[in-house]
């Protein structure tokens, strides 16, 4: 179908559109931006054909475009969206246009080299959401790193060096490791499948055992978490926000983070639900922690930009919390927080971009009364901080709302027994975010635009000029529209969500724990094994060493040999598996260990 | 006792080629003048060419007999290259001493 | 459910009352600035007027109709559904608004107060340049706040519990320029803030109840006051939660924290007093007569949860109480006239509260409709007097010391101050008489279940203590301001307001004098109409509990006349004692007092027994100093110094050894590759790797015990492992696994002696090897 | 094993390289002035046209992995594999031959045996990918080794070119005794030299101790011509002090051509495909020198501020990624083999290129060899730069480039080994390669972040910037589209 073609296409537009930037000369600035509008805002408007193409009532991957790459590996150019990347599409799109609008000409030199750079940087970001294929995701997710690493190295701030290496080294880090992980499932997938494929969909049919699952969770789960970031991961995060230039800032908060929260989404939990079962209270308990001290180191900054970085680590926690909670609420919720999220923190940077251009500086103590100066900045840049805070009928509150109580919920009903720990307790501790937000933000508020206009140099600062006011107000009313309207976004996500806490359960349940799990095996004279009962546990959990002994004091007498041992609580095999009860998903972790070295295959003795 | 003194046969062989090239290896560690040095490197390779003749008598197979050969042959190469090297750097410097080669370092 | 269901009734213009003012107010804040004055005092004044038309036109039309034709339906009364704001799964909230009698009470307030202040703003804010902002502001909080009451679910009241909050922030720091008022907006947003998520939490605790209790997709959508109300979710309510009480109970109090944040109740108050340094309008309308009381209206519009609970409605009276107490006690020493009005109105929300909490829910909404007016012509005759001070060049218009005199200069804003004051102090027949009776009344009457029996009682004794504080403060501040000559030169020369602020002056004293008569007291043998009651009975339940017995606050009627006669004496005792100290000015008395003992007691009231200071040292200053601590100590220290540049070190240190080694010297090179050469094999180990796969046995009885050596540490995984247990050549099958191959590494079989054959196979290399021993249990007894 | 004509007819990409040399060597002795480029041309269509020859045997070959001729009674074989290298090597040298003549004008070293010497290393490299015997491994590393000190000793006058000579002979010569007695103790072992008749009779052997023993020596030995830890420390002295143009043919043909060595050696003799699991033992010794080498080249080369001496501690973590393929060779993993040949291919081209831009960027009188000398490189040279910035991200394994690919192939096949027992192994190299990110983001730092000091002076060549600007778009061409050059060996 027609529609296929969108997404290669809305990859394809802006590398030609860098590669035509860097054909032109190097001193026509005006084209090279000219160019640069018209290419993000053609991707743009071509991205909105993906809505139109889209059926907001099916849930699987839909657009989907598929043809061979490497045919060694097995490895596809397949691209498609479903409910919960379309929306970061559009999200990336939308905001690409309106930053280099707002950036207008505060980059002087090399602009060909930056525009170029964004460009590339939007079909690594619009890649990776749109991959469907593990190895394909990861050359985007890389493609990515690059460009944001000369944005912010090349156009930054005075350290701009320390922090353009963190930002790298750090990511880096991370997706190495989950590139093992990659190269486990790769091989392991191959050989379940009888033939290597990278193809997602074919990924996901895989289930690995159990502690491969844990292991390979956390190696993506590292990835993500710090492109997230959560919490003790999160300190490259200021650097890059402080010294990346205001476009930079705005993509890096806009959309660059969301990657984490999409990693999660789609590929770690549902390729590894076990890892997710086992990991996901760490996580979500991390999360909120992330959203607590994210919300109060932000208030002891007197750097405007950092303030605004360590919102971020809060807000981010509030999607992260909500995913783990695994109730369609919150799911729900943290996709819907990460869209309000791009638009208002994207807004902010924007905001702080405009009075540096004027004051170049990021102290909150060289300003203060801005207010009188620029009345109708000061107006518009109060709804982007409250959209941020979580007022109610704007943007932000929608998604708070639903994270919190998709916490609140967790594990109510239960999802294949799992279930965040206190999860009141949690949603809870998450809301109290909701008091800090509106802390630091209106501190920060009333130390730029309230008080007097005492500092000389904001005396004659003009108001917003008709350039900034254009970029402003496309975010304001997508920030009203969906504060206002949220039903119409979280509709078309609905049933993708459906699916994949439906796909979390079913997998969660079939999968038989941890590996070398056996149940007791009970034959005949003939030898042919007539039934299998579970074993009771009360064997230790012994290394393979003691195996023999673990199995020895399994065994039942020989006498009752035929006698099938009475079927205990077993994460014996398949026996548990059916019954997926919160208990026996936990047991399930123990008592497979137990279980992991006991084997009696016993037959009457033969006279 | 005498047995293993006067019946000559493959171990003796064996061992002298294994104690020719640890004094090969020994040399090279130890001596400081390049061309000792070179001269050690040529009896780890006959130590190998011992060795060589030695399997290929036991084994009864030629073969072994022409790699010796080639053996010696390259390691006649190797030895004029590496005089000619030795000479190169003594007009350098005016000895060839290998440990006061250490410009190169880090 | 049920219910719901067939008193649906549909409304389509609902929407244009909350509609109107935001209309008004987006084009006063995006146009206003190049509009004129006359244009934005009409587009404001005319948006609230005109929704205040809407409103009566709504209530005294179909309303009253419904109300005649079948009063309990008029319970659930005229809802309008506009869209459905947000639906994920079970959760569905839809943007509706509901006009039953309830809301009916105060849509006509919120409208017709709200109408009254924005005529008098006009002559108040005549001389600041940035009015249309301010009529902006006031239109766009006249909307939240009528969102908030007209609201038919949570979620679209929290819209207008937050927005009114929004716009009292924007207000209260209306001056920005100075520091001190811009901080007090930002503290009453905070506050709130406080207070809203507890609300949250509240309505996440009563969504978690109720949600499965009303069909798939609910007609009115989850959270829906009509669907909380139906007797299908009532049971819910019921179910124990914490420590064997009711849920009702936990959902309740998080609810009225919320409440406490809105109408400034203990501990949350504190915001309220710094909320003067708004515009005096400002707070005539937001911090007296209207957003302040929506916690109040928030009680009443959930009496069926509150009720639900005991313990909910003993911790809502006492917080009232306590409240009541602690901000008459505070206004005693205030000399500033706005302050005492502040705290008075914290105290009378108190009265409001305990109202609620004894269930007597209409004397609570009709407390809060009489104390809208008089307390509204309070804070506007204040503001009159302020102008005329300020306009006659006072440097501080607010302090009555130096007032005096007035009712000469100010004929006008006396009288109606006057009878403002005689209505707070509960003075017959003025308003506030009747209203603060009822609360007594009904305070010393009730006995809820599960109560102490004379709480009722005490609630009643410690309220007559507040309201003789109410009247002593109040009519000091009368006397102060008016009684005696003038104490200082503006004082001397003050000239009466403009009449667009006297007119509002009027109208709301008229409305203080005669409103109170629409709740005659209750008595049993001379019927006297209780309009208001019963107007609201159908609005709000008369139940404890859904299936609990009914609410009964009214004792003989000889108990009734007793009572008011106390309240009476007590109101006007108050007075009389305000007369004997300040009859002529400031008090000689008192000043010896405070001299003298009671020094400590008139310090703890002026510094509002410094709430504020302690707050700053157990929370304020402890989180600046936490959110510091946590910036520099965790995220500079540990993560960024010690771990993150820490292992780059480490990495540096490695680099220094490996250029160690390599110093150039071509023999250290040798001699680093024998030994590393040699290392390297020592820590490898060899044999590992020269081991095949095999399998040991052992036997136990007659139980032959195999166990898999697959060799190069297959313990790893992924190797299958099958074996061959009967001596038939074949790889077993699983029975656990229908149709797979038995694959373990540990088997035991029971008294089976024959061959016994194990393949270690490889998936991944497809490779497989293949071990097999037989083995005879007479010969290899213990063999091993 | 007699003596069979037509089999010199699968010989041509090794003789014409021969042949070429000669010629090359007496050539010189006919030449005047000071200009090489003459010669210079003729051994790059020399190589060219043994790499095409190679290309054409390769056709010739027919399809299918299994497609094997074996020549001279043994001696060498000729199979896909060995094309492709053969064809590799020759395309080195050829890239070698172009990027010489400017440095040679630009440093006054005009030496025309150079050249000639040169090819008839690279012969030594041709016959070491065909080889099938001890000996003609023995007799392909000696040849290839004895060239290199040459060419490594060619700039007479350099003092350091000298030292790094010396150092480089004696070591190798060291190397080569090792290589000698090893061979000889498995010939011993296994009573024929023939490494397609050697596994299967190792495995037999009734002495196993020659076995070990031999293969400890032949790990040492190929440690050494390879470079890896803690027989590497030759290679940052042989490198930095050797000619730029030497540098990058030690670095890019030699280490590739002592791998190829390794693959007949280890995947053929010592175990590889024939016995399953390596249980010849020198895996695990492999394993842990791979581990070392990844990790103290990246390491040590964290510190470098010498780009030559950088990029030799960084050809050494590479080495040791080329371990880890080799390991998983020996443990049996099916795509081992393709997986190091198409490693070798990109980190080649790789190689090639930045050296190229090494004696691009230093002049004469000034080579710019300190990291802090390429500051500005960016705005001043952008071309260049941005050609250095991609090659550097293949170094580093970034996609989409070659080098990215080539290491998550190498590691694709260390799990598929022998019930991932590599595992480890792989998640060392992929944290190191986070390391060596930091290293390499240096020089593109210095280029891009930082502003020049005083302008360039660039050593401009046809040549020169030929290479330059083919190595990057291969770089690119190998990391988008692998899948051609995954089919040439499976």
């Amino acid at each position: 179908m027609l529609g296929s073609f969108v997404l290669p296409l809305i990859l394809g537009l802006p590398v030609l559109g860098a590669i035509l930037v860097m054909c032109t000369p190097k001193t026509e600035t005006t084209l090279h931006r000219g160019i640069g509008m018209a290419v993000t805002l053609i991707t743009f408007f071509v991205s909105l054909l993906t809505l139109s193409y889209f059926n907001p009532k099916e849930a699987g991957f839909q657009l989907v475009f598929d043809v061979e790459w490497i045919p060694g590996l097995g490895a596809h150019f397949k691209t498609g969206v479903d409910g919960i990347s379309v929306f970061l599409v559009i999200l990336t799109t939308f905001l690409m246009p309106l930053t280099l609008l707002g950036t207008g000409k505060a980059i002087e030199k090399n602009v060909r080299e930056f525009i170029a750079a964004m460009l590339v940087l939007e079909t690594g970001m619009l890649g990776a959401f749109v991959a469907l294929d593990v190895f394909l995701f990861y050359v985007f997710w890389e493609v990515m790193l690059i460009p944001m690493y000369l944005l912010i190295g090349i156009w930054g701030g005075q350290r701009r060096l320390y922090a353009s290496i963190k930002f790298v080294v750090y990511t880096m880090v991370g997706s190495l490791l989950m590139l093992v992980a990659i190269f486990y499932l790769y091989v392991q997938a191959g050989a379940a499948l009888g033939g290597y494929t990278t193809d997602l969909e074919k990924l996901l049919s895989v289930s690995l055992p159990y502690h491969a699952q844990v292991w390979c969770f956390a190696a993506f789960a590292l990835a993500f978490a710090i492109k997230v970031p959560l919490f003790p991961l999160h300190t490259w995060l200021p650097d890059a926000h402080v010294e990346a230039p205001t476009a930079g800032s705005v993509i890096l908060a806009g959309v660059l983070l969301k990657f984490g929260i999409y990693g999660f989404l789609r590929y770690a939990i549902p390729l590894f639900p076990h890892g997710a079962a086992v990991w996901g209270p760490a996580i979500a308990i991390l999360a909120v922690v992330g959203i607590i001290y994210g919300a109060l180191v932000a208030f002891a900054q007197d750097d405007v930009k950092k303030l605004v970085a360590y919102s971020s680590v809060s807000h981010l926690g509030f999607c992260a919390v909500g995913i783990f909670a695994m109730t369609s609420y919150g799911i729900s919720g943290s996709i819907f927080a990460m869209l309000s999220h791009g638009l208002t923190t994207g807004g902010l940077f924007l905001g702080i971009g405009f009075l540096y251009e004027r004051r170049h500086t990021r102290r909150l103590a060289e300003y203060g009364g801005i207010w009188k100066q620029m009345p109708i900045f000061a107006g518009l840049y109060l709804i982007i901080v409250m959209g941020s805070a979580g007022l109610p009928a704007l943007s932000g509150f929608v998604g708070e709302f639903l994270t919190i109580m998709g916490t609140f919920l967790s594990g109510d009903p239960v999802i294949a027994g799992y279930s965040l720990p206190a999860p009141r307790l949690l949603g809870a501790l998450a809301a109290t975010g909701v008091v800090l937000g509106a802390i630091y933000l209106l501190w920060m508020f009333q130390k730029v635009f309230f008080g007097k206009l005492d500092k000389a140099k904001n005396g004659r600062l003009p108001d917003l000029s008709g350039r900034e006011l254009a970029t402003f107000l496309p975010l304001i009313v997508g920030i009203f529209l969906l504060g206002l309207f949220p039903r119409a976004v979280l509709a078309a996500m609905e049933p993708s969500v459906q699916k994949f806490s439906n796909d979390f359960k079913r997998r969660v349940a079939e999968c038989d724990g941890p590996p070398h799990t056996y149940g007791s095996v009970t034959c005949d004279a003939s030898g042919k094994v007539i039934e299998s009962p579970a074993k009771p546990k009360q064997v230790p959990a012994p290394g393979r060493g003691s195996a023999g002994s673990g199995a020895g004091s399994a065994v039942p007498p020989a006498g009752a040999g035929s006698a099938a041992p009475p079927a205990g609580a077993g994460s014996a095999g398949s026996a548990a598996a059916g019954s997926a009860t919160a208990a026996a998903e936990r047991a399930g972790t123990t008592a497979g260990a137990t279980g992991s070295d006991a084997a009696t295959g016993t037959r009457r003795a033969t006279p | 006792m005498s047995n293993l003194l006067w019946n000559i046969g493959y171990p003796h062989f064996l061992v002298l080629a294994a104690v020719l090239f640890l004094i090969g290896v020994v040399g090279v560690l130890v001596r400081r003048n390049a061309l000792i040095i070179l001269m050690s490197v040529e009896l780890m390779l006959n130590a190998a060419n011992v060795t060589l003749l030695a399997f290929s008598r036991m084994w009864g197979d030629i073969s072994a007999h022409t790699f010796a050969l080639i053996v010696i042959a390259v390691a006649a190469a190797e030895a004029s290259v590496g005089l000619a090297i030795v000479v190169a750097v003594f007009r350098g410097r005016h000895n060839v001493e290998v440990d006061r080669l250490n410009t190169l370092r880090h | 459910m049920e219910q719901a269901s067939h008193t649906f009734l549909e409304s389509s213009t609902l929407v244009w009352i909350p509609l109107l003012p935001l209309i008004g107010a987006f084009i006063n804040l995006v146009f206003g600035r190049r509009m004129s004055r006359s244009a934005v005092y009409a587009v404001s004044i005319g948006a609230v007027a005109l929704a205040c038309v809407v409103a009566f036109a709504h209530v005294f039309g179909p309303l009253l109709a419904l109300f005649r034709a079948e009063p309990e339906t008029a319970g659930t009364g005229f809802t309008q559904i506009l869209y459905t704001w947000i639906e994920v799964g079970a959760f569905k909230s839809q943007l509706a608004f509901r006009l039953d009698t309830l809301s009916a009470v105060m849509i006509m307030i919120v409208t017709f107060v709200g109408t009254l202040i924005h005529i008098y703003s006009t002559g108040y804010m005549a001389h600041d340049p940035r009015y249309s902002a301010f009529f902006g502001y006031l239109n766009l909080f006249t909307g939240s706040m009528l969102i908030l009451v007209l609201a038919a679910n949570m979620p679209v009241m929290f819209i207008g519990w937050e927005g009114v909050g929004l716009c009292s922030f924007l207000l209260i720091g209306f001056w920005y320029e100075n520091e001190a008022f811009a901080t007090a907006g930002r503290k009453a947003f905070v506050v709130n803030r406080i207070g809203d998520f507890c609300f949250l939490l509240g309505m996440f605790l009563l969504f978690w109840a109720t949600k499965t209790k009303f069909g798939a997709s609910p007609e009115f959508g989850s959270l829906d006051f009509a669907n909380l109300r139906s007797p299908a979710v009532g049971p819910a309510y019921l179910e124990a939660f914490w420590g064997g009480d009711r849920l009702a109970a936990a959902a309740a109090i998080f609810l009225f924290i919320g409440a406490c944040g809105k109408s400034a109740q203990l501990p949350l108050f504190v915001w309220l007093p710094d909320a003067m340094a708004g515009p005096t309008p400002v707070s005539a309308l937001i911090h007296a007569a209207t957003m302040v009381t929506a916690g109040v209206y928030m009680v009443c519009r959930l009496s069926f949860l509150f009720a639900s609970s005991t313990t909910a409605m003993f911790v809502v009276a006492t917080v009232g109480l306590l409240t009541a107490l602690a901000a008459a006690f505070m206004a005693f020493a205030q000399t500033d006239l706005k302050k005492v009005l502040a705290y008075s109105t914290v105290s009378q929300l108190g009265f409001m509260f305990v109202a609620a909490g004894t269930g007597n829910w209409t004397a609570a909404i009709f407390h809060l409709g009489t104390h809208a007016f008089f307390k509204a012509c309070l804070f506007l005759g204040a503001g009159s007097v302020m102008h005329a001070m300020e306009h006659e060049g006072s440097a501080t218009p607010g302090d009555i010391m130096t007032m005096g005199g007035l009712r000469k200069r100010l004929p006008l804003t006396h009288i109606t101050f006057l009878i403002s004051c005689l209505a707070i102090a509960g003075i017959i027949p003025f308003a506030g008489f009747f209203s603060k009776d009822e609360i007594l009344g009904g305070a010393f009457g009730v006995e809820p279940p599960g109560w102490i029996a004379w709480y009722g009682k005490l609630l009643w004794a410690g309220l007559l203590i507040a309201a003789l504080g109410t009247a002593f403060y109040m009519w000091r501040l009368y006397f102060l301001v008016f009684a005696g000559d003038g104490r200082s030169e503006p004082a001397k020369h003050a000239h009466e307001s403009p009449l667009t602020m006297t007119v509002p002056l009027i109208i709301l004293a008229g409305f203080a004098t005669v409103i109170g008569f629409v709740g005659l007291p209750h008595f049993e043998h001379l019927h006297l109409p209780h309009i208001l009651a019963s107007w609201l009975e159908p609005a709000v339940t008369a139940k404890w509990n859904p299936e609990g017995t009914a609410i009964e606050g009214h004792g003989s009627d000889l108990t009734t006349v007793v009572l008011m006669a106390i309240a009476l004496g007590v109101g006007a005792s108050g007075i009389a004692g305000a007369y004997l100290f300040y009859g002529r000015g400031p008090s000689k008395t008192v000043a010896k007092l405070v001299e003298g003992g009671l020094g400590p007691i008139y310090n703890a009231s002026k510094h509002k027994l410094w709430f504020d200071e302690v707050y700053d040292a157990i929370i304020v200053g402890p989180f600046k100093v936490l959110a510091r601590g946590l910036f520099e100590v965790v995220d500079r220290f540990v993560i960024d110094t010690v771990a993150v540049n820490g292992s780059a070190f480490v990495i540096g240190i490695f680099g220094r050894m490996s250029r160690w080694f390599q110093n150039g010297n071509v023999q250290r090179y040798l001699v680093g590759v024998v030994f590393g050469g040699a290392l390297v094999f020592l820590v490898t180990d060899i044999s590992d790797c020269r081991h095949a796969a095999t399998f040991e046995y052992k036997l136990v009885g007659n139980q032959l015990e195999l166990h898999a050596e697959p060799g190069e540490g297959v313990e790893g995984a992924t190797a299958k492992i099958y074996w061959d247990l009967d001596g038939d050549g074949e790889k077993d099958k699983d029975p656990a696994k229908p149709g797979e191959l038995l694959d373990k590494r540990d088997v035991t079989v029971s008294g089976y002696s024959g061959p016994v054959t194990m393949w270690v196979s490889d998936p991944i290399t497809r490779k497989e090897v293949k071990v097999t021993k037989t083995i005879d249990l007479n010969v290899s007894k213990g063999a091993k | 094993m007699n003596f069979n004509p037509a089999d010199l007819g699968y010989l041509v990409p090794y003789l014409i390289l021969a042949v070429v040399g000669m010629v090359l060597v007496l050539a010189e002795a006919f030449y005047r002035g000071d200009d090489r480029s003459g010669l210079a041309t003729l051994a790059a269509a020399g190589s060219f046209a043994s790499a095409i020859a190679s290309a054409i045997l390769y056709r010739q070959l027919g399809d299918g992995a299994a497609a094997k001729v074996s020549l001279l009674g043994d001696m060498l074989v000729a199979d896909r594999t060995g094309y492709v290298l053969a064809a590799l090597f020759a395309m080195t040298t050829g890239f070698t031959a172009l990027i010489t003549p400017a440095h040679q004008r630009e440093h006054d070293w005009q030496i025309g045996e150079y050249y000639g010497v040169m090819l008839l290393s690279a012969s030594g490299m041709v016959m070491l990918a065909h080889a099938a015997n001890l000996v003609t491994v023995f007799l392909g590393i000696e040849t290839m080794s004895i060239g290199v000190y040459v060419m490594c000793a060619m700039r007479r006058r350099s003092r350091r070119g000298n030292e790094a000579a010396m150092k480089y002979f004696l070591i190798g010569s060291f190397a080569t005794g090792f290589l000698m007695y090893g061979m000889a103790l498995l010939y011993g072992a296994a009573g024929t030299t023939k490494l397609a008749q050697m596994a299967p009779l190792l495995t037999q052997t009734n002495n196993p101790g020659l076995v070990v023993a031999g293969g400890f020596m032949l790990v040492i030995a190929f440690g050494f011509k390879v470079a890896a830890v803690p027989f590497h420390m030759w290679a940052p002295d042989a490198y930095e002090g050797a000619p730029t143009p030497v540098t990058a043919f030690m670095a890019a043909a030699v280490k590739a051509a002592a791998v190829a060595a390794m693959i007949r050696v280890f995947g053929t003799a010592l175990g590889g495909d024939v016995v399953p699991q390596g249980i010849l033992g020198w895996v695990s010794p492999f394993a842990v020198i791979a581990a070392l080498t990844i990790t103290i080249g990246n390491i040590t080369a964290v510190r470098q501020d010498n780009i030559k001496r950088m990029l030799a501690y960084s050809s050494v973590s590479h080495a040791g990624v080329l371990l880890v393929g080799i390991c998983a060779l020996g443990l049996g993993a099916p795509t081992a083999n393709t997986s190091l040949v198409y490693y070798l291919i990109s980190y080649s081209v790789t190689t090639l290129g930045a050296f190229a831009i090494v004696s691009y960027v230093g002049g004469r009188g000034r080579e710019r060899l300190l990291v802090d000398d390429w500051a500005g490189l960016g705005s001043q040279q952008p071309a260049v730069a941005l050609a250095m910035t991609i090659l550097l991200l293949s170094f580093g394994g970034i996609p989409p480039t070659g080098g990215f690919f080539g290491k998550f192939y190498i590691f694709k096949a260390a799990m598929e080994a022998h019930d991932g027992q590599l595992l480890w192994l792989v998640v060392i190299g992929v944290i190191n390669s986070a390391i060596s990110i930091y290293y390499y983001l240096r020089i593109v730092t210095a280029m891009y972040f930082r502003e020049a000091t005083q302008p360039f002076t660039p050593t401009r060549s046809s040549g020169l910037l030929f290479v330059i600007a083919v190595c990057p778009l291969l770089v690119l061409e190998l990391g988008i589209m692998p899948g051609w050059w995954l089919k040439l060996v499976s």
